[in-house]
């Protein structure tokens, strides 16, 4: 058991990078997805003192629902971005900081959260507070930035909460 | 086994180099010894393969079993066996003088940076390919770099950024140049295009021309001819001295490749390539030389004074190079074994002199051992300056006579010896002032521009350096006692060149048909 | 059938230049450094995703393969474009502001950006050893 | 087609040589890596232009395929100015950093003073 | 004796005293001595067969193809010369003994005098002309040597580099002359060239041969205008001066027009340019020998007017002046060497060799003053000394040669001569020996011990009994020696004796005896108006001329090699270009046989993004940041091209490169400073511009018309397209080309490579090493810096990149044979995903974490590629024989094998050793102690959590 | 239709590119240039990927992916450089 843990540093990363392969090589045959399997095991051993304390990962079905939010915020986003890039005059505009204070703890759930809203048009993770406690956030157009904070706390950083934590 | 012997002088310094940055990092004595023992076997090795080639026959390695010209071959006739063991003779008292003065020790890597040149240098003068050529030309070059700024120094990176940009520029014209000759002739065996090049029809000649002439640029660059000569100077003057010495073999890698390309490719038969180089390639070697020697007298330290030497060593040679005659070819190709040994031992006497006082040629400082270097110093001068009764002036007398046929004799005769009474004023000031003057100083030194001598004597053997000069020394007797076979060969090898068929017939196989 | 995907890939084409292009656009258009910074993330997410959709479906339909592994460039992009945007957002924080013109860190005093080099110092100084 | 590469050519050739005849070491390295362009296109063309006719073979049909030999070329020439610049880079730096100057001239060294005779 | 033998035992002897002087210095004299006593006796043996008339051959080829060969003859010339050589030698070496100080370093002085010796007795021995040269050259650096051998005295070095440049030039000089020599008589063998005088006189070559010749022999004999150089080589000892300056050396050049006297005299050119200079040499020299107070430089002088007089004879052509000639070689040796020992023994022993310090010494040195006042005697032309009966024969020559028609001129001048030899003469004996003793001698005058006047005693009994009994002692030698010079044909009628009754000679003779008087009564008045007279000083001249154009070589020199490298690239490129032009217009250039493409859209865009980058580049290049992001674009441009027109592997190569390219600059210019200043004048950069476009046009006009003709002849790439999946079992013909079809190129492409990553590593140990690592350390950033300096999203996203991208890095590795990819690419690729690492946690945490030295991972990558080449000879194939096939392992499907994915393993390893060991180097100018490795990012709110709980660091 | 789109595509994604180049010049600070040129990154593999569309070949599917990578890090690269100065520490 010992052994597997040692050979098997991350079971998470080396699924993820089997279907990399395999994504790569554009088949699933059974040649591949065992080539696949070798390096998915092969790499993270090679690679892991570049990444120690990984966080556990929980619940499978709320990070694929979390994904799911994520891609129907991003194209719904993007069109009211481009209205404002095409349209809007630059004076009409309302771009705002906004500092969102965080209850997540470990690098990676703050990074994922960071990613989401820069990803998310209209918003941008631009900075971190000094002790890691805060995020900032660059908004496009924001008449109402308490409210954008709100949001970005509720639809996402709680989902993340349930993820990492 | 013994058939793949030919491809043995670029494999073996390409195994030793990598095992001794893998395996012997850190032991130095290790390191010596590898290199060492590399090095004589290299000689064996280069020795056997020169003995095969003596007797006229072509040899062909077909690296990857692809048959010429799909793949890249090794090429062996009497000028490239002559080659490589000038530069494996060279290579020894070279590395020995490296490691009796300490100086492989005054930075990393110095012996696998040796060993690499080695191989760059090998497999240049071996390959029959001319894009292979440019390759080997970079392996030789990008070690040379590193040898040429080993252990450091502010003047020395100075005069490394010169020499690499420089360098690099002619790579890039080497590039320009394959690229217009394959875009023409749709070949780079060079066997294959001599063939090519032999039956171009007219409309494609201005193109092939002017591929042609930039390939032959490249390597006057190599070999220092003016006015594409300024990297040399203050490169293998601001150079550790017995890397200068390893790369008096350098500059021949130009005049070889002259040779090789302006024989077989673009021989003086082949119409396309009809009066390429008369108008100029003969007044800027005479130039060249003028400038080199004018270099020497204009000297104030003796490593330009010796990096000048070189340059007019190498406008002599390719004086008698440009002519594009057999018995020229053949006289250069004597001179050219002369004054790479010459130069070499010039450098490595310049380094004596640094290792002691600095390098002044007005010495601020006296010197030890005076004696024994003033005498090594006289031997090179005169080798380098061309007078008896070493084998400068053999091969200045064949040089000389070898030309007389020129439309511009007179002109090559009075620059040859203009040349060389210039250059024996510069030495007769250069070592009546170093070593006679500085006899008279006294002791201690009150002036601090004087580079001091770098570090502990107590390291190294103190012999070694001397053992290492007078085995050049003892090259440049054998050379002049045994003028009467050596210029045999070179006579032999000049014919080889200048009937290219059995060269070429040899490459391809029934291709040539 | 056929037709249908036909103007899918189609619909995904043009959605792709669309967005590929406001983006760009966003990136004159737009009067602020910060603001600018935003007009990026339609050509990352909506432009190049569009074609990249248009092209996976455009294989399996027309040419009868199963190209997936465009999904590749997908996630790397989406790995990649927010450090991206962090990182030249800290420039314009670097360079154009101070503690001062920037909102309050939250509980924390600062900016990671406005980190003073001495606060590095401190940081370090407090574990010597650490470098050896 | 045959124009603009030509044309790319020669632009890349004249900026990257303009730039290399500066004094500073690092515009000469930024004028080397321009020239490198041109000359890394240049030779690439000499196998002539083609689009659509990657020489990855085709088992299925037959197709045109563009001259793979000058991209093979190509290839190592890109590797070796690689290696090249790397190095010139450090050199320049290491020049830099002794004598506090990037200036690509060597200074005149100092004359050995006294009597020559 | 071999000929051999005789040459080569001076050399072989001047090994033995630089070795023996340890052993002491009569051990070095010994040794010196007895090998030129055995050379000696060696020579006498062939006395018999020499006065018969015969001539001793002996000859090995050394250099047949240039027809430089080792052959010697020996006839009466030469024996007489190789008699005088080694003869006065051994008399100099005894000399010498006594004459050096203690600490004069003597084996050396043997040495040079025997190598000087060996090159000598080579000269008159040589049959083949180049020989001749080979020693002649010797004899010039020898010489040099000897004169230099006080190391200490700044007139030795100066006279030593003066007689050698004169020498040596005059040397180079011959050597053309003796080619064309060889030349026009069809071999460089003597023997052949004295039958060919008709061909050799007839020559259109034989004029300028002569003059070449000439020079040789002028300058070596010190004849005018070559003379200035001989009384500056008196800073030598005095038993050199005693040996070059009257029997040797000097003698070299009249040897030389003797030996060729049958072919080259006799001719007007001949007669006008030889006797002339030797009429004017021998005037000049004996006038100002007259007014040198110098013991050394009188007869120093007194040496240039004889030897112009023997000159003058050969100039003459006629047989009776060649055998007066000959004669006076022989007698000049005699007083001459025995004179310049006397000087020397004066000096020695007065401390002084000032004339005006001297006389008197009769009381002090009678010995001297008897061996002195003969030798000095016979210089003047005193009967019945030896230098009478030749001077006598020269007289009666000229007194009826014809210059330009005149009776007079000749007679006349060489009247004037012999006034002023005799009164040099006397003045020697009169200044010296005569007169009161003085009190103020520097040193203690007194005759030497034995050894050190033996020799010149010798000498001077040899005058007197040439003189005497001249027919009997110097008869035979001077027949058999005049009848070589003559070539062989009969000689004349002459009689070696006293008395030729009243001939206009004699009275020629006594007018000089009178006139000397006269002259030396006068001395005082006349070295009065001498000193005040303006005349050329020779020496001012020559030193004049030779720091000139030292000067102007050290300006010329530093001028054209000033360390601009701009210069020298402007230069380069504008060669290139123009003599690549020059090579164009030579040939055809045939009209296109290609059509033009139509560019679509994107190739517009790319070019004109191209472009613009380009262009502004040129335009913003000082502000380098900036720079290095528009090469991004061009490389983006560049990239995006390759892949438009059909090269994928080379759109990937040249993204990755230009990456890594960009770090490495980037990390570099972090120490630089960040903008170049403007500081070329615009005239240089419309200069450099102009350069630059023409250039740019040839390049791009070059392409241009490639680009619109087909090959010349089907391309060895059909062969590659044909075969790549055949023979090299992969379908990218691309990567089948580089990692099997030429290999052997990628083989040299990754050394490359991996030289590279070691000269950089090698260079920061250097610049670490040295001072500049104080610098380093306490170097303040030149601009402000942000905090944060390991991003907390950066370092988890490369977390997360990493293995992706090292998958991404197998995926092309492992494609490449069949599609885009390879060894090579993926090694850059796997190296960017490390570096991503070292660019977000740092350069401590990351090495920390880096198990595998980099040079390692170079050299197993070089090794891997060597050993996989070196596979290919277990089975009998070449070097990189590549090798491969499919293998079926149920239940998983067949897949392909090859060796050259082997080799693109080592390629992979080294490309991923080089960029790493490269970057790694880079970064550790930046490393400061202190800087800490224990954390991968700098805010990280966990770990502050931990540090509350404890649980974890 | 789908040539139509796709040179639509081609278009835009083109214009975009030079709006990008035009960025480049035009910018008054560094950062904008470098986010420009991060751009035309993302433009150049939405015009690789469209290109592979054009011609129904996926050789050009590692270079887009490829440069989505290194586009990456050369960005971050610039970016750090004046930020910190020092891109590795
Ligand atoms: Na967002
Ligand atoms: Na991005």
């Amino acid at each position: 058991m010992k052994l597997l843990r040692r050979l098997l540093p991350h079971p998470y990363l080396t699924l993820l990078l089997t279907l990399t392969w395999l994504l790569l090589v554009n088949g699933w045959s059974l040649n591949s997805l065992l080539f696949g399997f070798m390096l998915g095991v092969l790499i993270p051993f090679f690679t892991q003192p570049y990444w120690p304390n990984r966080p556990r990962l929980g619940k499978p079905l709320k990070i694929a629902e979390y994904i799911l939010v994520v891609l129907m915020d991003i194209v719904q986003a993007n069109i009211i971005v481009a209205r404002i890039v095409l349209f809007k005059p630059n004076a009409d505009r309302r771009p705002n900081w906004i500092t969102i204070p965080l209850d997540l703890k470990t690098p990676e759930a703050i990074t994922a959260l960071a990613g989401t809203i820069t990803m998310t048009p209209g918003t941008l993770s631009a900075d971190i507070s000094d002790a890691g406690h805060a995020l900032l956030v660059h908004c496009l157009d924001a008449p109402n930035p308490d409210a954008v904070r709100d949001e970005i706390k509720q639809r996402y950083e709680r989902r993340l909460m349930e993820i990492f934590e | 086994m013994m058939q793949h012997l030919l491809i043995a002088p670029v494999v073996l310094p390409a195994l030793v180099a990598p095992f001794i940055i893998m395996v012997l990092r850190h032991h130095l004595d290790l390191q010596r010894i590898f290199s060492v023992a590399s090095a004589v076997l290299l000689a064996g090795v280069t020795l056997a393969l020169a003995a095969q080639a003596a007797d006229g026959t072509v040899k062909v390695y077909e690296l990857g079993d692809w048959p010429a010209p799909f793949g890249i071959v090794l090429v062996l006739d009497r000028l490239s066996g002559m080659m490589i063991v000038l530069t494996s003779l060279l290579a020894l008292p070279v590395l020995l003088y490296a490691i009796g003065s300490g100086w492989d020790t005054r930075g990393s890597n110095f012996h696998a940076l040796f060993q690499f040149q080695l191989m760059g240098i090998m497999g240049a003068f071996l390959t029959g390919d001319a894009f292979n050529l440019f390759v080997f030309f970079e392996v030789l070059l990008i070690a040379s770099y590193g040898l040429m700024i080993h252990s450091g120094g502010t003047r020395r990176f100075q005069a490394g950024v010169q020499y690499v940009v420089f360098n690099l520029l002619g790579s890039t014209l080497f590039l320009f140049a394959l690229g217009t000759l394959y875009s023409v002739t749709g070949t780079l065996n060079m066997a294959d295009l001599a063939v090519k090049v032999s039956q171009i029809p007219a409309e494609d000649t201005a193109l092939l021309r002017a591929g042609a002439v930039m390939l032959l640029l490249v390597f006057a660059i190599k070999a220092a001819l003016l006015p594409l000569h300024f990297w040399l100077p203050s490169a293998y003057a601001n150079a550790p001295m017995p890397v200068a010495a390893l790369f008096a073999i350098m500059t021949k890698v130009g005049a070889y490749s002259i040779l090789r390309m302006y024989t077989l490719v673009f021989g003086p038969e082949v119409a396309a390539t009809a009066g390429l180089t008369e108008n100029w390639l003969l007044p800027a070697a005479l130039l060249t030389l003028i400038a080199g020697a004018v270099g020497v007298l204009g000297s104030n330290k003796i490593g330009r004074l010796a990096a000048f030497g070189a340059i007019a060593s190498m406008g002599t040679l390719l004086i008698a190079v440009s002519l594009f005659t057999q018995t020229a070819t053949a006289a250069a190709l004597y001179y050219l074994v002369h004054s790479t040994l010459a130069a070499a031992l010039l450098f490595l006497v310049a380094d004596l002199v640094m290792e002691r006082q600095g390098g002044w040629i007005l010495p601020q400082l006296p010197m030890p051992q005076t004696g024994l270097i003033s005498a090594l110093f006289f031997a090179a001068a005169i080798a380098l300056a061309g007078m008896p009764p070493l084998s400068g002036f053999l091969g200045k007398l064949l040089v000389l006579d070898a030309t007389r046929g020129s439309e511009l004799a007179t002109w090559i005769w009075a620059v040859i010896l203009t040349g060389s009474l210039i250059t024996i004023i510069g030495m007769a000031r250069a070592g009546s002032l170093l070593f006679w003057k500085g006899h008279g100083l006294p002791q201690q030194n009150t002036d601090t521009s004087a580079e001091p001598p770098q570090q502990n004597p107590a390291a190294r053997p103190a012999q070694l350096p001397f053992v290492a000069c007078f085995g050049l020394l003892a090259g440049l007797v054998a050379l002049t006692v045994f003028a009467g076979p050596a210029t045999r060969y070179a006579e032999a090898t000049a014919a080889q060149l200048f009937q290219p068929q059995a060269y070429i017939a040899t490459v391809l196989g029934e291709e040539a048909k | 059938m056929a037709s249908l995907f036909e103007f899918l890939v189609a619909a995904f084409l043009v959605m792709g230049g669309v967005f590929g292009i406001v983006g760009s656009y966003g990136l004159i258009k737009l009067n602020d450094p910060m603001s600018r910074l935003h007009a990026p993330t339609k050509a990352t997410t909506l432009g190049v995703g569009g074609v990249l959709l248009a092209s996976l479906l455009h294989a399996a339909v027309f040419e009868e393969h199963v190209s997936i592994h465009e999904l590749m460039i997908t996630l790397f992009l989406f790995l990649t474009a927010p450090i991206t945007a962090n990182f030249i957002a800290k420039v314009h924080i670097h360079r154009q502001e101070t503690r001062e013109t920037m909102p309050p860190a939250g509980e924390d005093d600062h900016w990671a950006t406005h980190d003073k080099p001495e606060d590095e110092e401190r940081r370090t100084a407090g574990r010597p050893d650490a470098a050896q | 087609m045959e124009l603009l590469v030509a044309s790319a050519v020669g632009i890349l050739t004249a900026a990257g040589i303009y730039l290399i005849l500066r004094r500073r070491s690092f515009p000469v390295i930024l004028g080397l890596s321009l020239i490198t362009y041109a000359v890394n296109v240049f030779l690439f063309a000499s196998g002539r232009l083609m689009t659509a006719a990657p020489p990855i073979l085709n088992k299925y049909e037959e197709v045109a395929y563009t001259d793979p030999l000058p991209q093979a070329l190509v290839l190592t020439a890109i590797v070796i100015s690689f290696g090249m610049t790397a190095v010139v880079v450090m050199i320049a730096l290491g020049a830099f950093l002794s004598s506090r100057d990037d200036r690509t001239a060597l200074p005149a060294e100092p004359e050995g003073a006294g009597e020559d005779a | 004796m071999s000929l051999f033998l005789i040459a080569a035992l001076p050399f072989l002897g001047a090994v033995f005293p630089a070795l023996l002087i340890r052993a002491g210095r009569n051990a070095a004299a010994s040794a010196a001595g007895l090998t030129t006593f055995l050379a000696f006796t060696g020579l006498m043996l062939h006395i018999p067969a020499i006065f018969r008339g015969e001539t001793v051959f002996a000859a090995v080829d050394w250099l047949p193809a240039l027809g430089l060969n080792a052959h010697f003859f020996l006839d009466g010339l030469g024996f007489l010369f190789a008699a005088m050589i080694l003869g006065i030698g051994l008399l100099i070496i005894l000399y010498a003994r006594f004459y050096l100080s203690r600490e004069d370093p003597m084996g050396q002085f043997y040495s040079y005098l025997l190598l000087f010796q060996g090159a000598m007795v080579g000269i008159v021995l040589s049959d083949n002309i180049l020989l001749l040269l080979v020693f002649w050259e010797l004899t010039s650096l020898s010489s040099f040597l000897l004169i230099g051998y006080w190391k200490h005295l700044p007139e030795g070095r100066q006279g030593a580099r003066m007689a050698l440049a004169v020498t040596g030039s005059g040397g180079l000089a011959m050597i053309a002359g003796m080619l064309l020599l060889g030349h026009i008589a069809g071999s460089y063998d003597l023997s052949v060239i004295l039958q060919n005088k008709e061909a050799i006189q007839s020559s259109h070559l034989y004029l300028p041969a002569l003059i070449l010749i000439l020079i040789g022999a002028f300058t070596k004999s010190a004849q005018f205008p070559f003379h200035f150089w001989l009384p500056h080589a008196m800073a030598a000892p005095t038993p050199v001066s005693a040996y070059l300056h009257s029997a040797t050396m000097v003698k070299a050049g009249l040897f030389l027009m003797a030996r060729l006297w049958p072919v080259l005299a006799g001719t007007p050119e001949w007669f006008y340019i030889v006797a002339t200079t030797g009429l004017v040499t021998m005037l000049l020299g004996a006038v100002i020998a007259l007014f040198k107070d110098d013991l050394k430089a009188l007869l120093a002088f007194s040496t240039v007017s004889h030897l112009g007089l023997i000159t003058m004879l050969l100039g003459f052509g006629t047989k009776f002046a060649a055998v007066a000639a000959v004669f006076h070689i022989i007698n000049h040796a005699t007083f001459k060497a025995a004179l310049f020992m006397t000087a020397g023994i004066v000096d020695h022993e007065a401390g002084t060799r000032d004339i005006k310090r001297l006389g008197g010494l009769r009381h002090l040195m009678p010995v001297t003053f008897t061996i002195g006042t003969v030798a000095a005697l016979s210089m003047g032309g005193i009967p019945p000394l030896n230098g009478f009966l030749s001077k006598e024969m020269m007289l009666e020559e000229a007194s009826h040669t014809l210059w330009n028609g005149s009776h007079l001129i000749v007679p006349a001048l060489v009247t004037a001569a012999a006034v002023f030899s005799a009164a040099y003469s006397f003045r020697f004996i009169a200044h010296v020996f005569l007169g009161p003793k003085r009190e103020d001698y520097p040193g203690h005058p007194h005759d030497p011990n034995t050894g050190m006047w033996i020799g010149p005693a010798f000498l001077v009994l040899l005058v007197v009994l040439i003189g005497l009994a001249s027919a009997k002692i110097a008869g035979p030698m001077v027949a058999t020696a005049a009848s070589a010079v003559i070539g062989g044909e009969k000689l004349p009628y002459y009689s070696l004796k006293l008395w030729h009754g009243l001939t206009p000679a004699l009275y020629m003779s006594i007018a000089a005896v009178i006139g000397g008087a006269v002259l030396l009564a006068l001395h005082k008045p006349l070295a009065r108006v001498w000193d005040a007279a303006p005349r050329p000083e020779a020496k001012v001249i020559f030193e004049g001329l030779i720091g000139a154009f030292t000067r102007l070589s050290q300006a010329v020199t530093g001028g054209l090699h000033n360390g601009a490298l701009t210069r020298y690239s402007a230069v380069m490129v504008a060669f290139t270009v123009v003599i690549a032009y020059l090579a164009y217009r030579g040939g055809t250039l045939g009209a296109p046989t290609r059509a033009l493409q139509q560019p679509g859209l994107l190739p517009v865009t790319g070019w004109f993004a191209l472009v613009v980058a380009t262009l502004f580049i040129v335009v913003k290049h000082r502000n380098r940041l900036l720079s290095l992001v528009l090469i991004g674009v061009v490389g983006l441009v560049v990239s995006m091209a390759f892949n438009y027109l059909s090269a994928p592997d080379l759109a990937l190569t040249q993204i990755s490169v230009e990456v890594v390219t960009i770090i490495l600059m980037l990390l570099a210019l972090n120490f630089m400073p960040k903008e170049t200043p403007a500081e070329t004048p615009v005239l240089t950069r419309m200069r450099d511009g102009a350069i630059a476009v023409v250039a740019g046009l040839g390049a791009g006009g070059l392409i241009y018309a490639l680009l619109m003709r087909d090959f010349a002849f089907p391309t060895i790439s059909d062969f590659h397209l044909a075969n790549s999946y055949k023979g090299g079992g992969g379908t990218n013909v691309v990567n089948v080309i580089l990692v099997d079809f030429r290999g052997y190129d990628t083989f040299g492409e990754i050394i490359v490579l991996g030289i590279a990553a070691m000269v950089i590593f090698a260079l920061t140990e250097a610049v670490l090493g040295s001072r500049v690592r104080a610098y380093l350390l306490n170097r303040e950033p030149d601009l402000p810096r942000a905090g944060d300096s390991h991003p907390l999203m950066m370092v988890v996203a490369t977390r997360v990149m990493m293995p992706l991208a090292l998958m991404v890095a197998a995926y092309i590795f492992f494609r490449g044979h069949n599609l885009p990819g390879g060894g090579f690419i993926a090694g850059l690729v796997a190296a960017i995903a490390i570096i991503m690492q070292y660019m977000a946690s740092g350069f401590a945490w990351a090495t920390e974490r880096q198990r595998y030295p980099y040079h390692a991972i170079i050299g197993s990558g070089v090794l891997i590629a060597a050993s996989t080449g070196m596979g290919a000879w277990f089975n009998g194939m070449p070097f990189l024989t590549s090798a491969f096939g499919y293998i079926h392992w149920p239940p998983l499907e067949e897949f392909e094998w090859a060796t050259a994915a082997l080799f693109d393993l080592g390629v992979f390893l080294a490309v991923v050793g080089a960029v790493l060991l490269a970057l790694e180097s880079l970064s550790r100018f930046a490393w400061q102690p202190g800087i800490s490795s224990e954390h991968a990012m700098d805010i990280n709110p966990a770990r502050e959590d931990a540090a509350k709980t404890g649980t974890e660091g | 239709m789908i040539e139509n789109a796709a040179y639509f595509a081609f278009a835009c994604f083109a214009l975009a590119m030079l709006m990008n180049l035009w960025k480049i010049v035009t910018a008054p600070d560094i950062a904008d240039r470098i986010l420009a040129l991060d751009t035309m990154f993302i433009n150049a593999i939405a015009l690789m990927v469209l290109y592979g569309l054009a011609l129904g070949t996926e050789i050009f599917f590692e270079a887009a992916m490829i440069i989505a990578m290194l586009g990456f890090v050369s960005t971050v690269a610039y970016a750090r450089f004046i930020l910190r100065g020092n891109i590795i520490e």
